[in-house]
């Protein structure tokens, strides 16, 4: 039994130190301000700090810390993307997650469980081959098995989908996929970058943001204007409220994306299991619970409101797959914001604008890069230059028409 | 090829109904019409030409008329008509026939799948399939929804006091949709035969 | 089975139908109209479940489905509540979660080590070293979770509907049956649900000692099913709220999807529990779980009862037990000035001992905690402090909780209402309500009888006014007068820890405490951080309190501490209910029947299911398609080419138009001639291509892709707008069938069946001619898209049966077979065309595929122009070449083209057997490699390298004389 | 499930509708002839997806009817919905 648990019985009063620091008044002036207390602005706010001793860092979040798609999304982590850009990021975001409960002390329950994508078309099962070629190539863990193979390692699921929709002609399976705590990630980082000096204002809102002569010049809030000549905004769905302050236009648009869970059942699904063709995914929570996801929903909306729509179409694809679930409860539903590019990549690194750093573009998959963005942002911001990684993120890619292929694979790509 | 062989030639894709449709004709009778003959015309020219040739032309969208010689003239557009013979051996061919090439509107080939829906099930048969409520519809104007997912025509008419529900559809969904009433109705048709507690 | 209470009126049991059923293998005895819960609990047992995390011995508790003490399964199904499910006779279930039996639950040994277990401890540990976690998980992973999935579970399709109302009202107890009638009688149509098997709510429990009660029931029910236009719905749940007045309404055998113009939220309230020492204990209940067992099911909640309360419901609570005969050893009153009301002297008149200013401070277990034996009362100080001093034991068997509510109003706020707390109700109650949604009594807060029925009559009205059904008078709202009816903080410490806040989640007072201290301060970290009213009921018993905690840690107010946000579902829906009958709309072609006549292998394109090939007696696949595609190059070959998307375009513009929204030219194109037509996107990326056929000065017929026209079309009709084109739009793709007679017989063939001439020099390549074919008006093209001499016939749906077989008897002398999908591709890729969506992806552009000969950048504008114009200048990236492999194996497509650690290209397309006799392939290449004759590596199956070598396109027929074939 | 107000139809359930992004005006041949590469990218790629009232396309699938809506995309509030041409006539402007 680990010592710790020994601890808790032994010791008569609670001894654990707070997570999070009493935040006093906001400063007059930072070195850098991160808006958007979630994964991406903490583990910046972290590794700025930590990596390049930067610590004069506000991050503000206008809720709670991790209240936007930090907990909300479904916790997959992965590194199967179909091109080489993508893939190189997801793989080192997931070589950082692979030992993330060790460096911030604090398990995240990060659990590598095989991840399946499903194909039932020819056509699906040519992308999930294009994607396995990919990843072989540089090294990633990916290989297109038969249905054979599915079935033997989730023998629950019927391959001929009940009859209800296309069989399923094989897969992409790869064996790191993992899922994490979510929420827990956000509260290592802030834990960590506390730790380190950062200071993190929650329930502080960015009402503006102070432009001259094409450069950063402050940030406004509910509480104050704050000087500052780098800001990173790392909002993902309220990107668009941010980026209308500095006068930048990007093609992002928000989108909702929804996601379910079932009550608690005995664990029997260790795997996760997505559809490409069903637009789900589904994994079992170490709580026992189902927690299923579909495509984004069909039209714009800045709202995390959730719909019968969503819950009607999850419900069916899930019992196409798994017909014995029929009886499986809902316990409730809710939904995120992604906002959204049009070639399924994230924006990242340096603007047109003098000391504005934007961290967006998280679509569906924010939640995975968690980790390498932090690191390459605060790279980003501590030298003025793109990271390597992210290079072929940067805004101007657009108009430069040089996109990123990942649309190819990402009809459903959480 | 004379008009008797060409009526022979031509399938509904409903075929499959005419079994079911006497089975469940208790609470929800389905029938298939698909083999009337159907032709339209759309185009800025379209209403004043059909008028020329005698057929009373709906006002409004949407608004249905009964054609001199049987069947039905539905306005499905603002300058589109879709008409329907009302007996197997009426034919519709007189129309197309007689456009000229420099007329300002398009003939239509139409060769919907199409039903009548009857009985006092009918609107739970909807309930069932369709996300708006017919049972406010106004009598004789066709309604563009959706039914069962496939995007359909309705006509609700009245014939004495009876209700009647003209479905009109994409023909390569006909056998899908066809079957998926046809459950629905025998359903509804068992559930009304089971004594009640 | 133990005795019932005597027979009164208005219970729930039929005690002429006893049933038989089985729990954890013992059988029992209850009666029609017992739940599970009532029943056992009349049986006499006490311990009905396991908790989720602890796994301590749970007994009945709210009985209202507030809690989930007991959870059961029976093989198939699973998670199934005691206090909603019905019993009947064969009925067989066990608790979930437990190992080796409910009594005898190996695991209830956790329950003695959590102290090693504070909140959130499993982020704290496990986790160093790396190796070991998995181990850990696995671990954890055996004891998480609730009740067993059987494997083998059958579907058991579930019809859902649609239903339309004006009125939606929640909650058949006197202020929603009030509601109701007042609105239906104004002539709204309503619809009534309720979530119990009958209307009644507060009239059968905390109103149902009373005479007047019992009449107003009957009244109210009268009324309500007098009126045809008011719908009553029992054992219904609103499960959720959604966007403009759509309620999901579920019952027992189904999902409703109700659109409703308004809707009164007549929910009631949740009674709350209290917070001390082994609040858990079996024995230990809500007083309405003690009254709905007295009168619904005339089952003695006790023998011995103590009541907690602060309030006056407490005090009438005491007399419902006086008078079915349980004797209360006390009355604990948490106010230290007690009761002044008429049932205050009632209690003390009856003899009942009451303590005031005192709490439970404990409830004392029986032998494995699977009973109350007693309970240790305590003085409260001023402050509502438990005083360490004065320690009273009594015994009993039985802790009964009067000490306030929390409204049930979880859907109403998905509705968008906004919640305030009331210090004069001791509950939230409405600030805010959206356009349409009214509250109405408790769950308005307003608890005596006169005021419900008053809220209720209220709310039915303003619905009606709103939806200009009634112009009348409408009184004022009535408000709660008198003291609250919920004590503001029913919560005391207690070092042992087993003050349970959340039940589901097995939290206890302190978890709060040490959460806040380690940071987690606001509402929705401290839910986060310590999973209160995550559990299965969402925190119906838990939230209140969790607030009121938080509330004092952070020394703020109700209001300002906030409210977790509230979401779909009130009560868990089952994923067969949610899923109904799953609408799966699927298209097929008029031959299909045919094809499967045939023998033919359907393959899902799209919507659409099309033949892929047909099979030949033992022959293989890969040999059946092979055959047929030799078939089409030595003789003639039908296939049914249905599926492509056929377009009528029409009007003076319409060749402009075509102009705009393909890459080519179509204004010179002579009437009775096709051309090639390929279509991008704005962004310059090929998204269509197809066939356009001019067939009159202003009129065009044009063919698209199948799995693309449906989009296509939609586009273009925004285009047609958006340029203010006088164009007529057909999208005729399902009106339309179309067959493709290829090779090179077809023209023999042909020529028997119609009345066109296919002379050569009449019937050109790349002519379009319409025609009597089969005696059917058809729409003939010569094309050669298979790359042999072919003839497209397009007619009437209709026709096709008929056309078909016409052919196919017309070919037999030339030994004509039916082709499918596979054959069409492979003859395709010999002949080097490309198929968008295949050899295409997301970001491919005409250059990059060598189609620049399709793109007219001399007309003035078409869609995707200026994009082109700007990929034009960039240097090109890759490709699109063919190429001839080493081997005809072990190349699939999107396998990759390297050199060493570099990625090439890739392969789009590929075939092992062709009727060349050489295996080839489509690829995309950097341009460095794509010149004729470079050798290139592919990574093949299982990493082997094959080569493989650039030849020019097309494989087949370079100069195309074979679907120019004259004779 | 949304209703939304087919300015042909009348108001219909969410499903029987397809989501056709913001309305933007497309630019005349000579225009898109006079705009640099960087203002057509600018044209081709970005949107104005910050919160307040949109103005988008929508179509009505049954009835195949595209039009005009004006909807705030954080309420997801309909504000008014019409035909493209209506549109013309009310604000003048040259679409």
């Amino acid at each position: 039994m680990p010592y710790r648990l020994l601890k808790f019985g032994l010791s008569s009063e609670y001894s654990e130190p707070r997570m999070f620091p009493v935040q006093g008044d906001l400063r007059d002036a930072y070195d850098v301000v991160i808006i958007g207390g979630g994964g991406h602005g903490l583990a910046a706010a972290h590794y700025l700090a930590t990596e390049f001793g930067i610590t004069n860092v506000a991050v503000l979040e206008k809720g709670y810390l991790g209240r936007g798609g930090t907990g909300r999304n479904t916790a997959i982590v992965r590194s199967n993307y179909l091109t080489p850009q993508g893939a190189s990021f997801y793989q080192a975001s997931v070589e950082l997650f692979q030992d993330l409960s060790r460096q911030l002390d604090l398990n995240l329950f990060y659990s590598e469980r095989g991840h399946f994508t499903l194909a039932h078309s020819p056509a699906s099962l040519r992308t999930q081959r294009w994607r396995a070629e990919v990843n072989k190539q540089l090294g990633i863990d990916s290989e297109l098995i038969t249905p054979e193979e599915v079935r033997k390692m989730v023998p629950e699921i019927d391959l001929q989908c009940g009859g209800h929709q296309p069989p399923i002609h094989g897969a992409l399976y790869h064996p790191p996929g993992a899922i994490a705590r979510h929420d827990a990630v956000a509260w290592g980082y802030a834990r960590r970058a506390g730790e380190a000096g950062v200071e993190i204002h929650q329930q502080t809102a960015v009402t503006d943001i102070e432009v001259r002569d094409g450069a950063v010049c402050g940030v406004h809030t509910n509480k104050g204007f704050i000087k500052t000549e780098k800001v990173l905004s790392a909002v993902a769905g309220w990107t668009t409220e941010i980026t209308q302050m500095v006068g930048l236009r990007t093609p992002l648009v928000i989108h909702p994306l929804q996601a379910m869970v079932t009550e608690p059942l005995k664990p029997w699904l260790d795997k996760i299991v997505v559809s490409a063709s069903l637009h789900l995914y589904v994994s079992q929570s170490s709580r026992g619970e189902l927690v299923a996801g579909a495509s984004l929903d069909p039209y714009e909306l800045i709202s995390m409101r959730s719909s019968l729509d969503f819950a009607e179409g999850t419900a069916g694809h899930l019992i196409d797959l798994f017909p014995m679930l029929g009886d499986v409860k809902v316990l409730r539903q809710w939904a995120g914001l992604c906002d959204m590019t049009p070639d399924f990549s994230p924006i990242m690194g340096t603007t047109p604008i003098r000391g504005f750093y934007l961290d967006a573009g998280w679509g569906t998959w924010g939640f995975k890069a968690t980790p390498i963005s932090g690191l390459t942002m605060a790279h980003t911001l501590a030298t003025g230059r793109d990271h390597e990684l992210i290079e072929p993120f940067n805004v101007s890619r657009f108009s430069d028409f040089q996109l990123v292929g990942e649309k190819g694979a990402a009809s459903v790509g959480h | 090829m004379n008009r008797s062989e060409r009526v022979s030639t031509r399938q509904s894709p409903l075929q499959f109904l005419a079994a079911g449709a006497v089975a469940t004709n208790r609470v929800v009778g389905l029938a298939d019409l698909s083999l009337l003959e159907k032709w339209g015309a759309k185009g800025p020219g379209a209403a004043s030409w059909l008028a020329e040739r005698g057929v009373e032309v709906p006002q409004s969208i949407y608004a249905s008329r009964p054609l001199p010689e049987g069947g039905l003239v539905v306005r499905v557009g603002s300058d589109e008509f879709f008409l329907e013979a009302g007996q197997l051996d009426q034919s519709l061919a007189s129309f197309g026939e007689l456009v000229p090439a420099s007329a300002d509107f398009t003939p239509v080939i139409r060769e919907d799948a199409a039903l009548r829906i009857t009985g006092r099930g009918s609107l739970d048969l909807f309930a069932q399939t369709c996300g708006h409520p017919l049972q406010q519809s106004p009598m004789d104007q066709i309604i563009f929804t959706r039914v069962a997912g496939v995007s359909c025509g309705i006509l609700p008419q009245s014939s004495g006091d009876e209700l009647q529900y003209r479905v009109w559809f994409d023909p390569s969904y006909a056998v899908y949709l066809g079957e998926a009433l046809l459950q629905i109705a025998s359903e509804l048709d068992n559930a009304a035969s089971e004594p009640s507690v | 089975m133990a005795e019932r209470l005597p027979y009164r009126e208005g219970e729930w049991i039929d005690r002429t139908q006893p049933v038989t059923f089985h729990f954890e293998g013992v059988a029992y005895e209850g009666f029609h109209g017992d739940s599970l819960s009532s029943a056992l609990w009349g049986a006499g047992l006490r311990v009905l479940g396991r908790s989720f995390k602890y796994h301590r011995p749970r007994g009945l508790y709210s009985l209202a489905g507030h809690d989930v003490n007991l959870l059961v399964e029976d093989g198939e199904r699973t998670n199934l509540r005691g206090d909603f499910l019905p019993i009947a006779d064969g009925l067989d279930v066990r608790a979930v979660n437990t190992a080796g039996g409910l009594k005898r639950d190996r695991l209830q040994m956790i329950d003695r080590f959590g102290s090693l277990m504070p909140v959130g401890f499993y982020y704290k540990a496990f986790h160093t070293p790396r190796s070991l976690f998995p181990f850990y998980e696995n671990q954890m992973r055996k004891i998480a979770g609730l009740g067993k999935i059987n494997p083998h579970a059958l579907r058991r399709p579930s019809p859902k509907d649609y239903a339309f109302c004006d009125l939606l009202v929640t909650g058949a107890g006197p202020s929603g049956l009030a509601a109701a009638i007042a609105a239906a009688e104004a002539g709204l149509r309503v619809v009534l649900a309720e979530e119990q098997p009958q209307p009644g709510g507060s009239l059968r429990t905390q109103h149902a000692r009373t005479p007047q009660a019992a009449e107003q029931l009957q009244e109210l029910i009268r009324r309500a099913s007098e009126l045809e236009n008011l719908e009553l719905r029992c054992c219904t749940q609103v499960a959720g709220y959604y966007s403009d007045h759509w309620a999901a309404l579920v019952d027992e055998r189904r999902l409703t999807k109700l659109r409703t113009r308004a809707a009164v939220f007549a929910s009631g309230c949740i009674e709350q529990p209290a917070v001390f020492q082994n609040n858990d204990l079996p024995g230990v209940m809500l007083g309405s779980a003690a009254q709905r067992l007295i009168y619904l099911y005339r089952v003695a909640p006790c023998q011995r009862a103590v009541i907690l309360t602060a309030t006056a419901e407490g005090y009438r609570l005491a007399l419902d037990f006086a008078e079915a005969g349980i004797p209360v050893v006390a009355l604990v009153d948490l106010r230290h000035d007690g009761e002044s009301s008429e049932c205050g002297r009632l209690v003390e008149a009856a003899d009942i001992e009451i303590f005031r200013g005192h709490t439970v401070l404990e409830a004392q277990p029986g032998p494995s905690g699977h009973s109350v034996r007693g309970v240790i009362l305590c003085p409260l100080d001023e402050d509502g402090h438990p005083d360490a001093i004065g320690h009273l034991k009594l015994d009993c068997d039985g802790v009964i909780m009067s000490v306030g509510w929390a409204p049930n109003v979880d859907v109403a706020y998905q509705a968008g209402v906004r919640f305030t707390y009331s210090d004069q109700v001791g509950q939230l109650v409405p600030k805010e309500c959206p356009p349409g949604v009214f509250l109405a009594g408790r769950a308005a807060g307003v608890f005596d009888l006169e005021d419900q029925i008053a809220s209720g009559r209220r709310a039915g009205l303003q619905a009606a006014a709103l939806l200009d059904s009634y112009d009348g008078a409408i009184a004022p709202a009535p408000i709660h007068r008198g003291p609250p009816p919920s004590h503001a903080f029913p919560i005391f410490p207690h070092k042992g820890k087993k003050n349970f806040v959340d039940l589901d989640e097995d939290l206890h007072l302190v978890d709060f405490k040490n959460a806040h201290h380690e940071g987690f301060d606001n509402i929705e970290l401290i839910k986060r951080y310590t999973t209160v009213g995550m559990g299965p009921t969402q925190g119906k018993l838990a939230n209140t309190n969790a607030i009121r905690i938080l509330a004092r840690l952070n020394g703020k107010t109700i209001d300002e501490t906030g409210t977790t946000v509230s979401r779909p579902f009130h009560h868990p829906v089952s994923l067969e209910k949610l899923a109904g009958r799953r609408f799966h709309p699927q298209r097929r072609t008029p031959l299909h029947a045919l094809h499967q006549s045939l023998d033919a292998e359907m393959i899902h394109a799209g919507a659409w299911l099309r033949a892929e090939y047909y099979r030949d007696g033992s022959s293989s696949r890969a040999d059946c398609i092979l055959h047929e595609a030799r078939q089409v190059r030595h003789s003639v070959g039908l296939i049914d080419v249905s599926t492509l998307g056929k377009l009528q375009i029409s009007g003076p513009d319409a060749a402009r138009f075509l102009e705009t929204i393909y890459t080519g030219n179509f204004s010179n194109q002579p009437i009775g001639r096709l051309q090639y037509a390929l279509g991008c996107d704005e962004l310059g990326v090929i998204i269509e291509d197809g066939v356009v056929a001019r067939v009159g000065e202003e009129n065009f017929y044009v063919t698209a892709t199948s799995s693309g026209v449906t989009a296509f079309y939609r586009d273009l009709q925004r285009w047609a707008l958006l340029l203010r084109m006088r164009v007529e739009l057909i999208n005729a793709t399902g009106h339309l069938a179309a067959v493709n007679l290829a090779g090179p017989q077809a023209r023999k063939v042909l020529t028997k069946l119609t009345d066109l001439s296919l002379a050569p020099e009449d019937f050109r390549y790349l002519d379009v001619h319409r025609g009597c074919v089969a005696g059917l008006d058809a729409l003939v093209m010569r094309i050669g898209f298979v790359g042999e001499l072919g003839f497209e016939i397009h007619v009437p749906t209709s026709g096709a049966q008929h056309l078909w077989r016409t052919l196919m008897e017309a070919g037999a002398a030339q030994g004509i077979r039916p082709f499918g999908v596979e054959a069409q591709r492979l003859l395709r890729l010999e002949k080097g065309h490309l198929i968008v969506g295949q050899d295409t992806d997301a970001l491919t552009h005409p250059y990059e595929v060598g189609l620049d000969w399709a793109v007219k950048e001399d007309k003035p504008y078409f869609v995707g122009a200026r994009s082109l114009q700007i990929l034009r200048k960039q240097p090109q990236e890759r490709t699109l070449v063919g190429l001839v492999l080493s081997q005809d194996h072990g190349v699939e497509e999107c396998h990759l083209i390297v050199e060493g650690e570099r990625m090439l290209g890739r392969i789009t397309s590929v075939a092992h057997r062709t009727t060349l006799g050489m295996p080839i392939a489509l690829a995309f290449v950097h341009p460095d490699r794509a010149r004729e004759g470079t050798e290139l590596q592919i990574c093949g199956t299982g990493g082997e390298l094959i080569s493989a070598r650039v030849v020019p396109l097309p494989f087949y027929d370079p100069d195309g004389l074979r679907q120019k074939l004259k004779d | 499930m949304k209703i939304i107000h087919c300015p042909v139809n009348g108001p219909r359930p969410l499903q029987e509708f397809y989501f056709g992004g913001q309305f933007r005006a497309v630019p005349t041949s000579e225009q898109e002839d006079a705009m640099t590469d960087a203002e057509w990218s600018d044209y081709a790629f970005n949107r104005d997806g910050s919160p307040g009232i949109q103005k988008e396309w929508w179509y009505h699938t049954p009835s195949g009817t595209w039009f005009i809506a004006e909807r705030d995309i954080v309420t997801d509030v309909f504000v008014r919905t019409y035909l493209f041409d209506q549109a013309d006539q009310e604000s003048g402007n040259d679409g």
